[in-house]
């Protein structure tokens, strides 16, 4: 067992728990026969559990998200690889109105416990249909949990805890945080619905709060935030939907200062919800400075190198000290 | 594989003067024949009363009807058993009453009462019926389809009871609903996984108001069957007995893993799209005189000539069961009115499993 | 021409202006040949225009929308219409990943110039499926414009504007609007890269915010407020995508008061995004009260009358009263 | 309508043994078959000068060859005009330059230039050539299929030039993309509203890592054109004239008002499904020995041996133009390389059409 552990092997390792101790789950989607279709979060678990437990399938998104559902329903644990959120936007009719809505128009008698992975997967020149990160139109929707792990452990521990789930989950994990390793410790069991955002990082003068790869640039930026004498606390998501934001708000109520980071599009995203709740959950006389967001600027992602390096600034490390360092310098 | 032959239009079948005749029950057993004729007696009644209770605005959720349609789910059923997995759509009173769903909770359902086979959180096109093989259904059009492959799926890695005798993943669906993209989908993958699957369409050459001539370049659907190479099989689906046969064949090769089927039923809806009336959004060209023809094809009627007419029942015996079960959906009715809503907190209990409430952390 | 013009009626006005006056523009989608599938809104078009330019689908809605953005690139202005927005969503991947797309990742040569008609059509015990008002997702989507008509006039008026723009739009129409009348004007030309939220009632003590039927919600609450003393100014978003929500800032600015309505789903969803932007944009020392939304409960629709009932009272104008209400009786 | 005859699998066509020799040219004009013959090489040699750029680090978006695949797109383009509305895919340089788009424009595009034919705004996978008939590309599988039905769609509200010579909407897209139930939408509407398109699905038998079988329960595509009632073609799609004249076939059909049509060209790619590689991406269970196979079966070697064999060309003309090409397209990729890349400012300014800003307000 190695002394670190790496988000990407950590989904492995997610995968290869669930699929060694628990019959009932299984996993299907496009690149599972592939060696790198889906970065190494499954290398060979096709080899290891065999091609009925891990199954690769033809390119259609709808059916293969309405059969992991339909197959939730009796007596299976499903996960639904889909290797980019583009194309799992051609499913959306089968998350958002038959897995989220099945347990309550039918009376909760029963949920499927699917849980529906898409992988954000953007940068390299990729361009607009190879980008996106649609996690805030999920979380508008009641009915489907939404989890987005920021830390090797939580893609590791929150996908087994999604898979084991009894309802509907959307699963989101990010290509650029594969490589990102923190101290091996073994699986936590988690149950889902007792999990939400948390602080990852104390501190006093202002509160960072991301979610997946935002919540690791919120870290970056509170170390070299830090070393200037400010002292950040960050709040990490991992939950989007149902939105339970308690934790910022007791943050805040403390640092007196948010600053909320979303790669993605602002409008109507969790950036402004989480302000909005924050706003509407403590009194204004506790902000020292206007609550601020940062998001990614709203333009499909273009391809070319520099316009691409443009697109993604505003949420990287350096602008969210920038901006951190802004908000504590004005006055409120 | 050598090329096949793939149907175009659908003939006598879509032909209303044809096929009026008491139907030829062979030697199908005459126990059964019976069951078949009341339990599509049956799904009729309660329907008529819905239709009934939506006029007198005492039902207000909008309600499909299957009138005309009731040897589809009726013939069907036949070779469906608890464990396997239908699923249906926007008109599925018939399917749920065909595989015997409770008819308290039917009316208790469309009411919207706590009673209903969905405590009254879905209404009409909400209904369930698990434990007799009928998994639930639902109005967007087509979007069942891939839940019963799935469904098949898990029948398939269950591994079948005696040796391959799968459970069966079942898809209830209309013509329409063979224009969503979906439902080829559903079918690639039930072909290329082989899996205990079987579509049943109901094609009543309407979606909506709209005639399938006017929304696809021929009007049989096996076409497509053959072009996802799926075994097929297309019958006059107001015939109870040739439904029941053909499904048979296919469910009997789809439990033993020779993979899916395809039963195309040729019927007909004699109500409205939506709602009671049998001269409103009935479809845009769709004149009088058709319903009349097409009612000749009534399915109930053929069956009960064909057992009179064998001796194995009386016309006395079949009005004396008709009131009967008249009498049984009235009743239903009465206490579904009488029944009460759900609990104001349902709204939000039912949202995610157990209240959204965490349980004890598990360990594995 | 009569003195009144009824929600249904204008937007049939506005079909009928547009197909008299424009050649290059059809209209597609399911119902169009019913009398009645789609309200009072389309009634006979394809009568008078024939069946050509009126065309009635097959039941696609990927491909129906996919086709209009297509047409939309060779010299046509088509309309696509979904009956229900809850159906609309199939055409998912043709809105959001083409037609917004469509121009920012081809250099800006050309944009589809096509509409996009989700009709917003609940209640009557339709339940979850029969329900959905998605417009926050779409304003979350940079490309699209989307557009919320709360009155008569501005729904024929905004929907020639649409059909009429460069670009792909995403209009929003609400069935329990079409009885709604007001006096009848000639159409305005109006240019929807111009059109935004604006004041449709002055006042001062209050902002009340809506979009499309909400709008109209706020306008009941106002009259009501305004039998108490109350003065409550109401802003129609109108157009919430891409946002400029300036005319919000300006009437909190001045009422120092800010209550969102909106007839859908909280979390990610335009209520916040707008209390998020005022935030943003004024001194906190603003406000009187903290800012407040109103939304539906998070839940899909139920069929059961009661819970019915419930479920959209939050957003009904005798809630908007006693919040506002409560809004004024608490000190900041 | 009678029952069709429906394939299924695409036998010899498939079998990388088959179809090696030189092509028979028969009475195709000589001067065509030269252009047919230099535009192969054309988007052979651009596309390995991309590979050698992406293994150099010089371009970095993905990109999709569709070396060994270049006859389809040549052969296609013969009966096409510069006012059709041919739509693509990821796999699209073959497209583009088919019909003429510029190489200069090709490079800049693919490194992200302001001089690519979208402005460097989309990489690879976003090219468009407009005014030659190329409306552009888009790597969602399946998603441009109706796009294009409904560019169709307005050359019949256009109502053709003379008469009925009807402008066609063409839709490329492989294999994998009639996995996608859009395109079934598609071939539906196009087949029930009776438009000038066509559909022309390049079978290379695979999608990404997974050949047909794995996916799909026949090799042969065409299957879903009977189902559609759809008029189709299957051919040898290395083989640049049989391309060419099936095609020819299915245009005259739809430009004349006879309804849409379906081209299956069944071919191979040579290199990996992304990427330069020919061994690294090319499919889960594809042996080096496939690929050498299907090499016999090269669309370019064919027609040159064809061409010298009926002294049409020399070995030692084709050099020379092969020399030439070359070199025009180190040129381009030079250029392309030395132009700038988009303002900073294209970024915000192109998400709406001029920039957003207000025009003057119209009047009608
Ligand atoms: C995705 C979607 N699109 C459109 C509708 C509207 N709609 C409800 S039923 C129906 C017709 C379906 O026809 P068919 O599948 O033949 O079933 P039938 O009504 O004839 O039983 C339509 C279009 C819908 N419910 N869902
Ligand atoms: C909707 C969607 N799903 C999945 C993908 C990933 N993907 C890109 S190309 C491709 C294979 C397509 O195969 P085919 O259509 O046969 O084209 P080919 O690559 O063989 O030219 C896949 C699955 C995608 N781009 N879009
Ligand atoms: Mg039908
Ligand atoms: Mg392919």
């Amino acid at each position: 067992m190695s002394q670190t552990l790496a988000y990407g092997s950590a989904l492995r390792e997610g995968f290869h728990h669930l699929l060694s101790k628990h019959p009932e789950v299984f996993v299907v989607g496009q690149g599972l026969w592939s060696p790198w279709y889906v970065g190494n979060s499954m290398t060979n678990l096709d080899k290891e559990f065999g091609l009925e437990r891990v199954i690769d399938t033809p390119v259609s998104e709808d059916a293969c998200t309405g059969l992991a559902i339909g197959a939730a329903l009796y007596g299976y644990k499903p996960i639904v690889i889909h290797p980019r959120v583009d194309f799992m936007i051609l499913a959306t009719n089968q998350i958002v109105n038959q897995a989220a809505k099945w347990g309550h128009m039918l009376g909760g008698r029963e949920y499927p416990a699917v849980t529906i992975r898409g992988i954000v997967n953007r940068g390299g020149q990729q361009g607009a249909q190879h980008s996106q990160s649609l996690h805030s139109w999920f979380a508008h929707v009641p009915g489907l949990k939404v989890v987005m792990p920021a830390t090797a452990l939580d893609a590791r521990d929150l996908l087994i805890a999604s898979a084991l789930y009894e309802g509907p989950v959307v699963f989101f994990d990010d290509r650029w945080l594969y490589e990102d390793a923190e101290p091996y410790a073994p699986v936590r069991h988690l149950d889902l619905a007792a999990e939400g955002p948390k602080a990852i990082r104390e501190g006093k003068d202002l509160t960072l709060v991301g979610a997946g790869w935002s919540t690791q640039q919120c870290m970056i930026a509170a170390k070299e935030l830090e070393t200037s004498g400010i002292s950040a606390e960050v709040i990490d998501i991992r939950v989007l939907g149902p939105s339970d934001f308690s934790a910022v708000v007791a943050s805040v109520r403390k640092t007196r200062r948010l600053l909320v980071v979303d790669a993605a599009w602002e409008t109507c995203g969790l950036g402004g919800e989480i302000i909005a709740n924050a706003v509407e959950s403590l009194d204004l006389g506790t902000f020292l400075a206007k609550p601020k967001r940062l998001s990614i600027q709203a333009a499909p992602a273009p391809t070319s190198a520099p316009l691409e390096t443009t697109y993604y600034s505003t949420v990287k490390a350096p602008n969210i000290v920038k901006t951190a360092r802004d908000m504590l310098a004005k006055a409120k | 594989m050598t090329p096949s032959i793939c149907p175009t239009n659908l003939g006598d079948l879509e032909d209303s003067s044809k096929y009026g005749g008491a139907l030829e029950v062979g030697d199908t057993p005459r126990a059964w024949l019976k069951d078949a004729l009341y339990r599509m007696v049956l799904i009729r009644v309660a329907e008529e009363k819905i239709a009934d209770m939506v006029t007198a605005g005492q039902i207000v959720c909008p309600a499909h009807l299957a009138i005309g349609q009731e040897a589809c789910a009726v013939g069907v059923a036949r070779f469906l058993r608890g464990t396997d997995r239908a699923f249906g759509t926007h008109r599925s009173h018939s399917h749920y009453l065909a595989v015997g769903g409770s008819v308290d909770e039917l009316f208790g359902e469309v009411l919207g009462k706590v009673t209903g086979c969905s405590r009254g959180m879905g209404g009409s096109m909400h209904l369930a019926a698990k434990s007799l093989g009928f998994a639930g259904s639902v109005p967007i059009v087509g979007a069942t389809i891939s839940m019963a492959v799935g469904a098949a799926l898990a029948a398939k890695l269950d591994g079948g009871k005696n040796g391959k005798d799968f459970d069966v993943g079942v898809a209830f669906f209309g013509d329409g609903a063979t224009e969503e993209g979906t439902f080829h989908e559903s079918m690639n993958y039930a072909a290329n996984f082989r899996l205990p699957m079987l579509f049943v369409c109901e094609n009543n050459l309407f979606s909506s108001h709209l005639h399938i001539r006017l929304r696809q370049p021929a009007s049989c659907i096996a076409r497509y069957a053959v072009s996802h190479c799926v075994a097929h099989e297309i019958v006059d689906g107001n015939d109870v007995v040739a439904v029941a046969n053909a499904m048979g064949r296919l469910a009997t090769r789809a439990r033993s893993g020779e993979g899916p089927g395809f039963l195309e039923a040729v019927t007909y809806r004699w109500r409205g799209h939506v709602g009671p009336r049998e001269d409103i959004d009935v479809g845009v060209d769709r004149k009088k005189g058709d319903l009349e023809l097409w009612k000749r094809r009534d399915p109930i009627r053929r069956l009960r000539e064909a057992l009179v007419a064998g001796s194995d029942i009386t016309d006395a015996d079949f009005d004396r069961e008709h009131a009967r079960i008249r009498a049984l959906v009235d009743d239903s009715a009465r206490r579904a009115e009488a029944a009460p809503y759900p609990e104001a907190s349902a709204l939000m209990d039912l949202v995610y499993p157990n209240g959204g409430k965490p349980k004890a952390v598990r360990k594995s």
